[in-house]
């Protein structure tokens, strides 16, 4: 603030100014009843829905004007050329069944991926060897594409889903215990230590006190995770086929990009992004809302 | 001998046959008739060679349809590991397999220059990079079989369309078989370079194959496969229509049943189980060192029921 | 208009520093909305050393986060210079409550210096040799290139408010600097601060719970109600020659009873 | 502890011992020479090195047995066949000159990501459009296959290295700026006013102040997506990749692949695991102790 | 073996509840050892109020840590009850230094009725009023169901002395609990710890660095020489009813005396 620089430096020797002392009697009225007034702008702008909604609406507008522009249609259609195949899948019933599918699979391949990073990164914390072993694990598995996993997946699971599990919680685990990990460790001395004075060790002390605790990080695992399940889930469904019409929104979109419906294929793909929206805005968001924003571990 | 068949088919119109088995329950019929009973059939839609090699050496799978490249190197591999011998069941089908090319330039293999690009779906042992290579073998002498090598790059084949028919990156050309290549050729811009049944004849592309042991264990139903599979051919040639038909609603592909039927007309595009020219793929596959067990001849890569035939 | 309103201010006296002129601040939480400060209003002098005291709780902290510029008030006008108060500046100084306002990635030293450079005070060698000093005067120089993490309480604080010192501001905002500090290490911290501001004769706010403290360091002092905190009184201090005498225990009873009168 | 509740509950007029005072005069000895003797035990056990080296020869061990178990070498060949065809393929220099390839084109992609990641990190933390800015990409996109991208990436940027490249910016742009924005949120309120006290602002500020203080998270989203770089990569080097002799490890998989050359599958994707292994051990090792571990910021 | 040993010990006066017998504390950080108490040695008996007093960086929180059972002295043992002393333990209940012991995920009240939960000592109901009686004794009745980030920094601390109280455990460990507190909530919390003193006898272990808290509070003094600490003394305090006259203010100018003396 230039007003504070323009202060003279005080002279040496300057003295307090000498005043006469002030005594009150405090009124008590009632302060919550002030308010700062907000501009209709900034009460708009204050509601993230309005925001992330101008947003999307800009972005949809970019993808329209480029897609017509580009002008080309089996590779690239425009926003409305998805938007209507979108909702005549919808309307035939066909994107909701596969998207069920989808999700079926998606949620057992993410809650068990989330099952065995609680695991590992419990084991990891409590002993230095487990720390040793997960991070082994990680840094050698995470890297392997899904390509690696096919063998065993095919012995152990065979085709179909029992495979595009295994490759899902291959997808999930790793991102979700890193986070995880790397919460736990952050998580101050002092709050471990008041765990252990409860008494609490093992996987008392990971439940009650390093998992809130961390919290943020989890989250973001969670959230990594989730992305790349869908990723994963997509991929997964191209390769090992179905067996029957049972197949989910992954081999809609080979389906449709074989016989070149590629605004099936984008309607597909666009139903990844509106459930990406949703859970990020309905589910994440709210998970925030009532846990990290509420205690005053995220800021902003 | 087993009660339950698993299989697979892949997309085009060169799985044909196998659609109509899955549609008619052909092999239900030929299983009873052979006194095995009710036998179930499970199928499964797979793409790609190396996912089908890995589903049957993982016994998840007992017959399937593949190129006939692919087979070949299975079965030159495995060959004498026991426990991952394979063995064909017969030819599966013969099409046409076309060069087609946005640029106007090119009308045959020679006019290729650096910046072309060919896009095909795979490489080394897929169907395509074989005979595009054998192809090449023809056109330049034996010792360049690869000189187009550089020019491709490996890409789906709906990607390939997109890319070619768009004009717009530098996709010049895609080697591809029908359905893709016939909806090249709708548009006007697009002209053929070259027809695989003109350079090499009207050789089996795919073949259908299964474990040695499951033939074994289930000789039965090795043959109430054959059975099906004669009958199911017979029937194509029977009914085009209802073959088209069958095609549209298997593999749910989005054509006009006239043009399904123009494509089952085209004399390139047949359907038969006695395997032709595999000999070809043999010699030309051992001279470019992608298989270092070759069969003597072609009936060491079949079951005896199939060694009669008049193959090559 | 803003000259002439000086001018006429200066008639009646000097011009203050500081003006907090009517201000409410409140803090909204998801679940309520929670007033810290009512209707504040104080005029800080230049070479005040203006003390904020009061119950825990009643907006100490509060008031001087939002003179600091790190949050607005829902009612009200801070000035400085006559120029509203809007955001954050190093001649506005800050030693922070909290045990965790060090650089945890710095050490002693680097978080002293970092100060100096980041806010374009000083560079360099001159840099490094103002932190060697302030943190000679609180006592760390055995500690200089450790990290914050390996210090106890006291010596974090003491850190910070090596590095308020080192900067030297125009105001030093102070919040409970000694609260961690032992009887014997808080008065030569006391003396450290009286004796750098007979040397530059800044301003400084100070918030404190020990009544003897503001008695110590102020020259006048500001008693807070508790929560929400109002203005109950602006008092002066003694000269530091009357410390000890019986106008000290005067004083000293005399807020006393100020602030349990409250109850 | 039981000795603690063995103790009595104390009368409720028990009054504390009376003894008599000590007055000493401490004696200054050198108490830096003290140190807890340890056994060899502990001091191997103590040495992460020694650990991480027995859980890899235990992870070697089950590999061999089950894969001769198995069998089946066309299908999942055992460790010492993969390790002939590693040294194999290292001695014949193909390996070492695939690698360095995908290696230089992974570098580069994971170089743009981290900078992109930077950029809309940046601008999240600057305002709440931004912040809902990077929520709404990151919802959206990350879900999103490669395979979304690739009608986009041939447009672009043709075939080869240019998509490749495109396709791996999208593998590590989202999980690094989930991660660094998470981190960046997590940043006490304190540690954000101490930096706008010293008049930071802006990229400033994300640089000097939130960068250091989120680095745990940071490095938590660097490692996901090195990982995911990685899985992207082999991936992508299939989809995009030229099929002349200048493919990386990718393209050598899936020649290999192609020809059964089961055992080189495996070399190459050891290859991807041992790279792995030597970046989580020797470089993001590193980086922590010399930051995270050594300010405090991660306990254990 | 152990029991011939206490009852030897017996017949010299009461067993000591917690003996601290020749304890050497270093720190190891990447870059040196830090030795934080020296050789110390004193002995605790039960219904002591035992008070740690040292300059800032002595090692009285690490000494309160090792006797938590949170480190492991790198020479000699902590006892108690004759048994050494291996890990934390709700009977050896702690108030931290640090503001940010309160579970931020917990509401004033679920901190308490949490610790109180979770270490087994009280469920439901009960836990629930004993949880809000001392919440109310600490002064935050109107904060109980606020979030701990919502609080002051006086109000977490007496947040963690409600806990620690609450817990009414055999020992009680509190690192100055006081600290932040103005004068006249800290008298409230001292009277408040002495009441309770009286009706339950328990042990504390106090770190002040008020010399008048010290005696005001305690018993028993430990007198600590600066970093890195050893035992200069142990003294004896005074007598409630004498606090105010001439025996404090000489015991006063003892301490204050022994701990200038240092320097
Ligand atoms: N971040 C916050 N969110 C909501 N309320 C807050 C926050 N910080 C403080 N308060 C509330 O504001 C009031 C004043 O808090 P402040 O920290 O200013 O007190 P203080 O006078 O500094 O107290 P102490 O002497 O204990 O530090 C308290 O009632 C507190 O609960
Ligand atoms: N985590 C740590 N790592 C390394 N050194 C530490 C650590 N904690 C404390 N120390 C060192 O140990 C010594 C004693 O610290 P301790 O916290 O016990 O002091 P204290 O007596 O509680 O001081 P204060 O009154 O300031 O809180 C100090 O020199 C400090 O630097
Ligand atoms: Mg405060
Ligand atoms: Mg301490």
């Amino acid at each position: 603030m230039s007003a504070a620089l323009k202060t003279p430096p005080p002279a040496s020797q300057a003295q307090p100014y000498e005043r006469a002392e002030i005594v009150r009697q405090p009124a008590v009225h009632d302060a919550a009843a002030i308010q700062r007034p907000l501009s209709t702008f900034e009460n708009l702008y204050r509601h993230g829905g309005v925001r992330k909604v101008v947003i999307l609406l800009l972005l949809a507008l970019v993808w329209e004007v480029y897609g017509r522009w580009l002008d080309n249609a089996l590779l690239f259609p425009s926003f409305s050329d998805t938007v209507r195949a979108f909702f005549a899948g919808i309307g035939s019933g066909v994107l909701i069944d596969r998207a069920g599918v989808s999700m079926k699979t998606l949620l057992i391949g993410y809650g068990i991926g989330i099952g065995l990073a609680t695991l590992l990164t419990t084991l990891a914390i409590s002993s230095r060897i487990g720390t040793d072993f997960l991070e082994t694990l990680t840094s050698m598995f995470n890297p392997l594409p899904a390509i690696a996993l096919l063998p065993l997946a095919l012995i152990w699971f065979g085709l179909g889903n029992g495979s595009i599990i295994f490759v899902l919680v291959h997808s999930v685990l790793w991102a979700v215990a890193l986070n995880t990990h790397a919460g736990f460790r952050g998580v101050s001395q002092t709050m471990r230590m008041v765990g252990q004075n409860y008494g609490l060790k093992g996987f008392k002390l990971v439940r009650l006190i390093l998992i809130p605790a961390a919290f943020g990080s989890i989250l973001t695992g969670l959230k990594v995770g989730w992305a790349f399940a869908w990723r994963t889930l997509i991929a997964a469904e191209l390769v090992f086929g179905v067996s029957s019409g049972s197949g989910g929104l992954g081999w809609y979109i080979f389906e449709n990009r074989n016989q070149l419906e590629t605004a099936n294929v984008f309607a597909g793909l666009f139903f990844v992004i509106l459930i990406g929206l949703c859970v990020e805005n309905f589910i994440f968001a709210t998970i925030e809302r009532k846990t990290i924003r509420r205690w005053g571990m995220q800021n902003h | 001998e087993a009660n339950a068949v698993r299989l697979s088919h892949g997309y085009g119109m060169l799985y044909l046959p196998l659609m109509v088995i899955r549609d008619q329950k052909l092999i239900e019929k030929h299983a009873k008739a052979a006194g095995l009973g009710d036998v179930t059939t499970n199928w499964a839609t797979l793409d790609g060679g190396n996912v089908i090699n890995d589903a049957m050496l993982s016994g998840n799978l007992d017959i399937a349809g593949t190129g006939a490249p692919g087979f070949i190197t299975l079965w030159s591999k495995a060959n004498g590991i026991p426990r991952s011998e394979v063995i064909g069941l017969g030819a599966l089908s013969t099409a046409s397999l076309w060069l087609n090319t946005n640029n106007p330039n090119i009308k045959s293999l020679k006019d290729f220059t650096p910046k072309d690009k060919i896009a095909i779906p795979g490489i080394k042992t897929s169907l395509s990079a074989v005979v595009l290579q054998m192809a090449a073998a023809k056109e330049f002498g034996h010792a360049n079989y690869a000189k187009l090598d550089p020019l491709t790059v490996s890409l789906g084949h709906p990607e390939a369309v997109g890319a070619l028919l768009s004009g717009k990156t530098e996709i010049t050309a895609h080697f591809t078989s029908p359905p893709f290549s016939y909806q090249e050729a709708k548009d006007p811009r697009i002209t053929r370079v070259l027809s695989s049944t003109a350079v090499l004849g009207n050789i089996t592309l795919d073949v259908v194959f299964a474990m040695k042991q499951f033939t074994v264990q289930n000789p039965k139903l090795t043959q109430a496969f054959v059975a099906a599979q004669e009958e199911a051919n017979a029937y194509i040639a029977r009914d085009r229509k209802g073959a088209a038909e069958t095609f549209l609603r298997v593999s749910k592909i989005k054509l006009t049943q006239a043009e399904v039927e123009a494509m089952l007309a085209d004399p390139d595009n047949q359907f038969s189980t006695t395997p032709v020219g595999i000999m070809q793929y043999v010699d030309f596959m051992g001279l470019a060192g992608t298989i270092k067990t070759r069969p003597k001849a072609w009936s060491e890569l079949f079951i005896d029921s199939v060694k009669s035939r008049k193959g090559s | 208009m803003k000259n002439a309103e000086l001018a006429s201010q200066a008639g009646n006296g000097p011009v203050p520093l500081l003006e907090i002129d009517n201000v409410t601040l409140q803090y909204k939480t998801t679940e309520h909305l929670v007033t810290a400060a009512q209707d504040v209003s104080f005029k800080v002098y230049p070479a005040d050393r203006y003390i904020l005291l009061g119950p825990s709780g009643c907006g100490k902290s509060t008031l001087l986060k939002a003179i600091g510029g790190y949050m607005k008030p829902v009612q009200g006008r801070i000035l400085l210079n006559g120029v509203e108060v809007r955001e954050p500046n190093p001649e506005r100084m800050m030693v922070f409550q909290e045990f965790d306002q060090l650089l945890p990635w710095k050490t002693v030293r680097e978080n002293v210096e970092f100060a100096l450079e980041a806010s374009g005070r000083l560079q360099g060698k001159a840099a490094a040799e103002r932190a060697a000093y302030y943190i000679d005067k609180v006592g760390l120089a055995k500690f200089i290139d450790s990290y914050p993490h390996t210090l106890s309480g006291g010596m974090k604080q003491r850190v910070s408010i090596a590095r308020g010192m080192a900067m030297e501001p125009a105001v030093l905002l102070m919040d409970e600097p000694f609260a961690a500090l032992d009887a014997l290490t808080r008065r030569k911290m006391q003396d450290e601060l009286l004796r750098l501001w007979d040397d530059t004769r800044f301003t400084v706010l100070f918030v404190t719970h020990s009544i003897e403290e503001a008695i110590r360091i102020g020259t006048r002092i500001l008693l807070l109600t508790p929560h929400p905190g109002q203005v109950k009184a602006e008092l002066n201090s003694i000269p530091a020659a009357e410390m000890g005498s019986a106008s000290q225990v005067a004083l000293e009873t005399r807020i006393n009873d100020m602030l349990f009168a409250q109850h």
